[in-house]
């Protein structure tokens, strides 16, 4: 177990209220499974949930990528800069 | 043949004067810059106006895959020799110099040209950056459609 | 939709942010310039130095060509807003601009990449201007290639 | 008869030593015969024979062209600005 800190940008931001959160992140823990678990915990994800990023240590990941320890963990809507 | 790169994600008005400095070399005799602006007035489908536009960024992640997109270009055209891209961040008016990417090269006909334009495609693409604008009906996020593959 | 022009020919110091802001309207979201600078090492074929170019213009007839090469990039891309084309003239020092072509439009994908090559490949076959190189071996005027057609 | 004037850029001013020089120019004179007029003036402009250009009027010339009475003539080298 691993107490992971989230960052949250853009309308995900706005979705939970809040710009990171600490999640208990158990090791083994997928992309896709820690994806489900923020939806479950600010279910206003539910509709960008087909849209949102991950990124583990400033890099874009894969579903199935378990995520390490002392992560740096993003999650973001597809970006708009420029 | 130098090959300076400099990188900027900042609060502060971006000078393509300035940028343009940086990246002349002894060698260089042509630079391509592109700029993008805050739009007052888009006409693209439905008129609409924009008063401003609010920038962040994933600062850490940005800069690295601004470096990256250097690094794609450099991978492209090997005749490039210098490099500057800079983003600003924050409540930008219409009629803002929001990002800067600018190559240079000993000659026009190097790639200097298509370099620039794959750098501001990139840029688009993979630089965690989001923007919000704001018009006469409120503020929304603007929906980028790029999904990276995974390490891209 | 605004189309503001501005041509310079000047023995003054040509500024890129300047001419951005001059072709900026409320509808530019994107700006592509070329700029033109000095090369004080060539390495294209063999290496040369050069300390510095003069450039002489026939100054009455290269502002009517400056203007035509408006007409001919605003002829073939319509989305293209403004246009600002700049020639130094006058002894500059390598590191120099030179020239610039600058083209503003709503949209990176609208032509402004491609008028500004067009713009500034124009410049160089029909605008009466010549420059003489001067490096360690002494001067000499640089070659033209192109012949314009009549009325070209 | 017309006292025409006629401005030299680049090599060709060096060539004739002249910024402007003032030829008398026959009616009827095209610009390929007012060329032979100013080589057989300044011989070393042979050496450019084949690359210089004619301005008629701040427009690129033809051959055949005949000279207007009044008009402003112009020789140069190609153009090599930018």
């Amino acid at each position: 177990m691993n107490r992971g800190r989230i960052l949250l940008f853009a309308t995900l931001r706005d979705y939970t209220g809040s710009r990171s959160l600490e999640m208990e992140i158990p090791a083994g823990t997928t992309v896709a499974v820690l994806t489900e678990m923020l939806i479950k915990a600010h279910p206003r994800l539910e509709k960008v949930r087909t849209s949102m990023m991950t990124a583990i240590n400033r890099e874009y990941a894969r579903d199935e990528q378990v995520i390490p320890e002392n992560a740096e963990i993003a999650f973001f809507p597809p970006v708009s800069g420029g | 043949m130098d090959s300076p790169t400099y990188l900027a994600l900042t609060q502060d008005a971006i000078s393509p004067d300035d940028l343009i400095a940086r990246i002349t070399t002894p060698g260089t005799g042509a630079v391509v810059l592109f700029t993008g602006i805050v739009r007052g007035i888009t006409t693209h489908g439905e008129t609409r106006q924009t008063s401003h536009l609010d920038y962040e960024a994933y600062s850490p992640m940005a800069e690295e895959k601004m470096k990256q997109i250097c690094v794609e270009i450099r991978e492209r055209w090997s005749a490039v020799e210098g490099i500057a891209i800079a983003q600003r961040i924050g409540q930008l008016d219409a009629g803002t110099i929001t990002t800067v990417i600018a190559c240079s090269a000993g000659h026009r006909d190097s790639g200097v040209f298509e370099a620039a334009r794959y750098g501001i495609d990139r840029l688009k693409e993979i630089v965690p950056i989001w923007k919000k604008e704001t018009g006469p009906d409120g503020a929304s996020w603007v929906e980028g459609h790029y999904h990276p593959a995974a390490g891209e």
